[in-house]
């Protein structure tokens, strides 16, 4: 949880370079290596509306524009509205003959829309009540969508007509096909007289009449929208006048009065899965009903890389080494052992993600048929490639490395409940390993910041390592049956506090 | 950072045989409508209504100290009445938070000093920040992090949000030791 | 449960209001009728006496206080706090204002400072804080971290049904101190 | 006959996503559909700093790609909401946006977002497409500078482009400068002053700005009372003369109405009249109240002016309105240009890749002297 509120103190290192926290980052079994936001392909998985919760097909999303029904933004403070029951008392008219003080009016049950933060309401804005609690609000069309829809498809026949010309140019060239037509000028487009025009769709050449297709071009008129002139003398109620993001709530409308505010469909919101650009596998893939916090694919980092976490660290002074504890965790169901390495220890041979994909090529091409990757080679398109970023953080302080390794047995839930003790019996020696269980360890080690450091303007201290450990890849691919047992390495960047003032 | 030990003075605080541990300081108004699941800490001058509705909390549940939690009132057509609030597992509640909500989910974390409006429903592993104020019937998605007045959705909470929660509650109440005076 | 009655108290309660024993009540102050307090409501009557009408609702950690600040001279007037009927304030706010009118609303964590009045119709919004001395015209809605303001086209509704359910509820759960001023002649039943 | 195919547009596979991202507001939606989706603020909460950074505002390129892939993702899945793997986007510019902006987009876009292909079109070329005519002198007023681009049967006729750092900005500064002087410690942020420009503050006509700061001063509009934390009044000066730093002009002799005729100035002798009767205004700083009826008085008076006057003989000017509010009129015309597929047009992912460079107009590898579309009607 201490990532959700506390500043990052323990930082991995991606394979594109960023510095990330744990659970922040993914670990794709298939490649068996890091990713973190940046060098993932993040996909639209679902579409869900925030307030009613409800799942939505991708293709009812696109006829309702990403817009959920039923759910409505309040056009002032733009929270949700709810739907309020109101009564209107129906006068029954009362027969003649009868006195009206028997006369019962069945309140007939009228619905509006309310918003519970500002307190406006479909009243306020005259908007007439539904007796239905759904559905029934009107619905606000913009008003140039008819010429809109003429220009467009005045523009379509121009489009064909180009396209039918740079057919015919295709086959006799003056010049060498060139590859991109130059994109800035309308010339090709503009210069079709409307003669043309006519000739495409067929009609006689010479415009007898206006044709209907060749939208009336718009007329320019001197006269231009003046200054009201009551704006100098009629002193205005701010309250009445509204924001910008309130007028862009409605773009086609932008309207200033209060009053004439609508009621605007709330977006959808999206639920997004993750897939690892080199080998396209799925790395998070959330459950498909948009309520449950489950995931049925999830391969984030938190579940298969151990864990490091600073316990305490002693006040640090330059050039003097002091002690710091951290807490080893091994999340994954196999027992792991860590090993740590200096900081400048080669790291597999650090691939680019062009040469990964490279690899994934070559071994997809001897192995034939059955490639890990789950897309038939023909279909991936050019390796698309990120250059790797530059790692911004500089150690500034080395720290002694042990040089046994760390045994952290494999972790199972049932542990809590029964209090049998531990097992495993490892002979750690003291000094390193000071307390251990269930699959959690703690281990001490000595820090020497750099002298160069002083303590005046409070620098963080951070030391950097590479952390081996063993993973056991469960993924049997047709070539190894049996899980992989793979030593795999990450350098980690942890500021561990800042410069005590010496003493 | 790995949590510090929290000392309590065992004079002060109720442990019930499922783990509950319930300041005397409290006020729990009506408390046979209050429902605890087993291993929730209560602390000091907490304030739980159970008298307007019952209240259910989950396991693993953390309330601070001046935490409010208060069943929402509800005008129907036919009469009144207050809505039970439940509560899911891993739930934080800051301290002086105000939850007048109807529904709160699980792993869920509600900073200082948060308002959480009435018959708002939290859906699980959202993150509410601190001095937060989210408005009346609002509906918090999962893997949300909302903050502000009114709330709005601010960042979007990484996919181990789960994990993290119940880690968190579960380290709280381990480091949640009674002081051996 | 201890309950706050110390030799300078002397609380006035209407027939009909409901005070919880756990409410900290201090200095004068005159309850009317079918007023809520709620358990650990506070209302401090220190720099002069407080005076609340009928058919309000004070929820727990609301504080309704008539103080003067820290540095103030001492006032040649004893400052009377006057607060109408069918107010809601809920929990754990602050109400410092002078004169607070009829069917406001005090959402939680609200904060009203001593120069502000409040008119009624008016509501302010949680987490709002008022310190500005400043007239809030009737029917005004404050609300957000600006303190966006904006006007209601109606007052808010009295919150009589809920009154009633809670005069219905409260007396099972909690001890009630008893009224102990007969009804004024002008008694308007609910 | 095309009517039926209207329902074709929305069941293409891809849409063609519309983006016009300005240097204050972002306007952004689907082709073929009247109006943008939404229109948003052009800045972004960079996550490990957590403060709110403006997309224009970048320091050199490479946070110019950290801000944009943040900026973009946001855009993505929040507010346009379409995976942008494999999609389509038409992208709305300025012809004279630095080359650096336009390289490091393009490359966000198909390197980390991995689009489908891309079209670049230029903002006053798309705007002449919301009007059905092919000739208009497109002046757009936006927040950081105001660009102007007459475009003549088609064709932009670049050697009479016209700009000037007169936009929303220069507004903003002056409020920002002035209200800073009557309200010293209420700390005046550049949203609370646009607040005030865009519903107190308005355009004053020309007789009353030339005596606004003589001694006979008109009566001063009324002052209105901004309530918030600390409620603070606006003086009635102050909201008439917010907009007159755009038409006093500076030493050179510039101002907004000026670019027009400068420009108006440069192009060939026949094309003049056409184009004055045939100005476009679009930009969101185009839609204060009373800047249109106010240029078009300066644009009187000036042509009458000595200066002018023997230069130009035009007596009037017209205006178009477009089938939109002037904000994002330049986003429709990319809509309209969005719902017909121009394959020839596009950048695909897979040119990009190979030739790592976006096509550009000012480039000689683009724009060859290409005799083959001479037309032999």
């Amino acid at each position: 949880m201490s990532y959700l509120n506390q500043p990052d103190y323990v930082c991995y290192v991606c394979n594109c370079g960023s510095l990330k926290p744990i659970s922040k980052i993914y670990f794709c079994r298939h490649c068996s290596k890091i990713r973190c936001g940046y060098c993932v392909c993040q996909e639209v998985d679902s579409h869900y509306c925030p307030n009613c919760m409800e799942n939505l097909p991708s293709s009812e999303v696109r006829l309702k524009k990403n817009k959920c029904s039923n759910c409505f933004k309040c056009p002032c403070c733009f929270q949700t509205l709810s739907t309020r029951a109101g009564h209107v008392p129906l006068r029954v008219v009362p027969a003649d003959g009868e006195d009206s003080k028997d006369v019962k009016t069945t309140p007939k049950k009228v619905y509006y829309l309310s918003c519970s933060l500002c307190r406006w309401t479909s009243r306020d804005a005259g908007i007439p009540d539904q007796s239905m609690a759904t559905g029934g609000w009107p619905e606000q069309e913009n008003p140039h969508t008819s010429r809109i829809n003429t220009l467009i498809d005045y523009h379509k026949i121009l489009a064909s007509i180009e396209k039918q010309q740079s057919e015919r140019k295709k086959f006799r060239p003056k010049h060498p096909y060139m590859q991109i037509i130059y994109l800035f000028s309308f010339q090709a487009m503009f210069r079709i007289t409307s003669a043309m025009v006519r000739k495409h769709i067929g009609h006689p050449a010479k415009p007898t009449n206006e044709s209907t297709d060749q939208p009336s071009p718009a007329v320019a008129s001197t006269e231009v929208e003046e200054l009201p002139t009551d704006i100098f003398t009629e002193p205005v109620e701010i309250t009445k006048i509204t924001t910008l993001e309130q007028r862009l709530q409605q773009p086609d409308v932008q309207t200033e009065n209060v009053n004439e505010l609508r009621p605007q469909h709330r977006q959808l919101l999206v639920r997004r899965s993750q897939r690892c650009r080199v080998c396209e596998h799925n790395l998070c893939k959330p459950d498909f009903c948009s309520q449950s916090a489950k995931f049925k694919i999830q391969l984030a980092a938190f579940y298969h890389v151990p864990e490091v976490r600073i316990v305490t660290c002693e006040p640090l002074r330059p050039g003097k080494s002091s002690e710091l504890l951290l807490k080893f965790c091994n999340p994954t169901q196999h027992q792991t052992q860590v090993v740590l390495l200096p900081l400048d220890t080669p790291m597999t041979p650090i691939l680019t993600l062009v040469d990964e994909k490279e690899e994934v090529k070559q071994d997809n091409a001897q192995q034939g048929s059955e490639s890990p990757n789950l897309l038939p080679s023909i279909v991936r398109q050019v390796p698309v490639v990120e250059e790797t970023k530059s790692i911004k953080i500089t150690a500034n302080a080395d720290v002694v490395l042990p040089q046994n390794c760390l045994i952290l047995p494999r972790r199972d839930d049932a542990a809590e409940y029964d209090d049998t003790g531990d097992t495993h019996n490892f002979q750690d020696d003291p000094k390193f390993v000071i307390w251990r269980k269930g699959n959690k360890a703690v281990i001490k080690l000595h820090v020497i910041p750099h002298e160069n450091l002083e303590e005046n303007n409070n620098q963080p201290v951070v030391i950097g390592f590479v952390m081996q450990y063993r993973y056991v890849n469960t993924i049997t691919t047709l070539e190894h049956k049996a899980p992989q047992k793979l030593d795999l390495k990450v350098k980690l960047y942890l500021t561990i506090g800042n410069i005590v003032g010496s003493a | 950072m790995e949590p510090q030990d929290v000392y309590y003075s065992k004079a002060e605080y109720v442990e019930t045989a499922s783990g509950n541990k319930v300041s005397r300081h409290t006020v729990l108004c009506g408390s046979q409508n209050i429902v605890l699941h087993g291993k929730v800490i209560v602390q000091s001058d907490a304030i739980i209504r159970g008298d307007l509705a019952n209240v259910r909390t989950g396991r693993y549940c953390i309330i601070s100290k001046n935490a409010i939690i208060r069943p929402p009132f509800k005008k129907f057509s036919r009469g009144v009445a207050f809505f039970p609030l439940t509560m899911g597992d891993h739930v934080f509640v800051g301290e002086r938070a105000v939850i007048n909500a109807a529904i709160v989910g699980s792993y869920i974390y509600i900073g200082k000093n948060a308002v959480i409006g009435r018959r708002c429903v939290l859906k699980d592993c959202c993150y509410i920040e601190d001095g937060a104020v989210v408005p009346p019937e609002t509906v918090i998605p999962s893997f949300t992090r909302f903050a502000g007045n009114p709330a709005k959705c601010v960042e979007d909470l990484p996919e181990c949000t789960l994990d993290l929660m119940l880690e968190f509650t579960k380290n709280y109440y381990q480091h949640f030791l009674p002081l051996s005076a | 449960m201890s309950s706050f009655v110390n030799r300078r108290t002397n609380v006035k309660i209407a027939v009909g209001a409901l005070v919880c024993e756990e409410s900290i009540l201090k200095g004068d102050i005159t309850i009317g009728p079918n007023t809520i307090i709620h358990p650990k409501a506070s209302i401090i009557a220190e720099a002069g006496p407080i005076i609340i009408g009928e058919g309000n609702i004070i929820e727990e950690m609301a504080t309704i206080a008539n103080r003067l600040p820290v540095d103030a001279p001492e006032p040649t007037t004893i400052p009377v706090q006057i607060i109408g009927s069918y107010n809601v304030f809920e929990t754990d706010c602050t109400c410092e204002a002078f004169k607070v009118g009829d069917c406001n609303i005090l959402e939680s964590k609200a904060y009203v400072g001593r120069e502000v009045e409040l008119t009624s119709g008016c509501i302010i919004g949680a987490s709002c804080s008022l310190t500005e001395s400043d007239t809030i015209p009737e029917d005004t809605i404050i609300y957000g971290n600006e303190c966006q303001r904006r006007e209601m086209h109606g007052k808010p509704y009295p919150p009589i049904s809920q009154i009633e359910f809670l005069l219905k509820i409260l007396p099972t759960y909690h001890h009630i101190r008893k009224p102990n001023i007969v009804p004024t002649k002008n008694e308007g039943g609910l | 006959m095309l009517r039926t195919y209207e329902g074709i547009r929305f069941f293409s596979d891809k849409q063609m996503v519309i983006l016009d991202i300005g240097s204050a507001y972002t306007k952004f939606g689907y082709a073929g559909e009247p109006t943008p989706r939404g229109i948003i603020r052009t800045e972004i909460k960079c996550p490990d700093t957590k403060e709110l950074r403006r997309i224009y505002d970048y320091k050199d390129t490479e946070d110019l790609y950290q801000l944009l892939v943040e900026f973009l993702h946001a855009l993505f899945f929040k507010h346009v909401v379409i995976s942008p793997k494999d999609a389509r986007i038409v992208i709305l510019e300025s012809l004279l946006v630095p080359t650096q902006f336009r390289d490091t987009l393009a490359k966000v876009l198909f390197r980390h977002f991995e689009i489908g292909s891309l079209m670049l079109l230029s903002t006053h070329l798309a705007t002449i497409s919301t009007l059905g005519i092919n000739t208009a002198l497109v002046l757009d007023i936006g927040y950081k500078e105001a660009t102007l681009i007459p475009i003549y049967e088609g064709e932009p006729i670049l050697k009479a482009w016209q700009a000037l750092p007169l936009g929303g900005q220069v507004v903003h500064e002056y409020l920002m400068k002035s209200l800073r002087e009557i309200y010293p410690n209420v700390d005046i942020t550049e949203k609370l002053v646009e607040d005030i420009k865009v519903r107190t503050c308005f355009v004053t006509t020309l007789e009353r700005s030339a005596k606004l700061r003589t001694a006979d001063a008109p009566k001063p509009p009324p002052a209105i009372k901004y309530p918030g934390i600390k409620s603070i009044n606006i003086p009635g000066e102050i909201r008439e003369e917010a907009f007159e730093v755009l038409w006093d002009r500076d030493n050179d002799n510039l101002s907004i109405p000026t670019m027009i005729l400068n420009a108006i100035i440069q192009c060939p002798i026949d094309t003049r009249r056409t184009l004055a009767e045939n100005i476009l205004l679009i930009g969101g700083t185009a839609m204060t109240k009373g800047f249109a009826s106010r240029l078009k008085s300066e644009l009187l008076t000036l042509v009458k002016s000595s200066h002018y006057s023997e230069k130009l003989k035009i007596q009037t000017f017209m205006f178009h309105t477009a089938p939109s509010k002037p904000n994002y009129t330049a986003w429709l015309g990319g809509a309209i240009f969005g719902s017909v597929d121009l394959p020839l047009r596009c950048l695909t992912k897979e040119n990009y890749l190979k030739s790592d460079r976006v096509p550009d107009w000012v480039s000689l590898i683009d724009n060859q002297r290409d005799e083959s579309t001479v037309y032999e009607t």
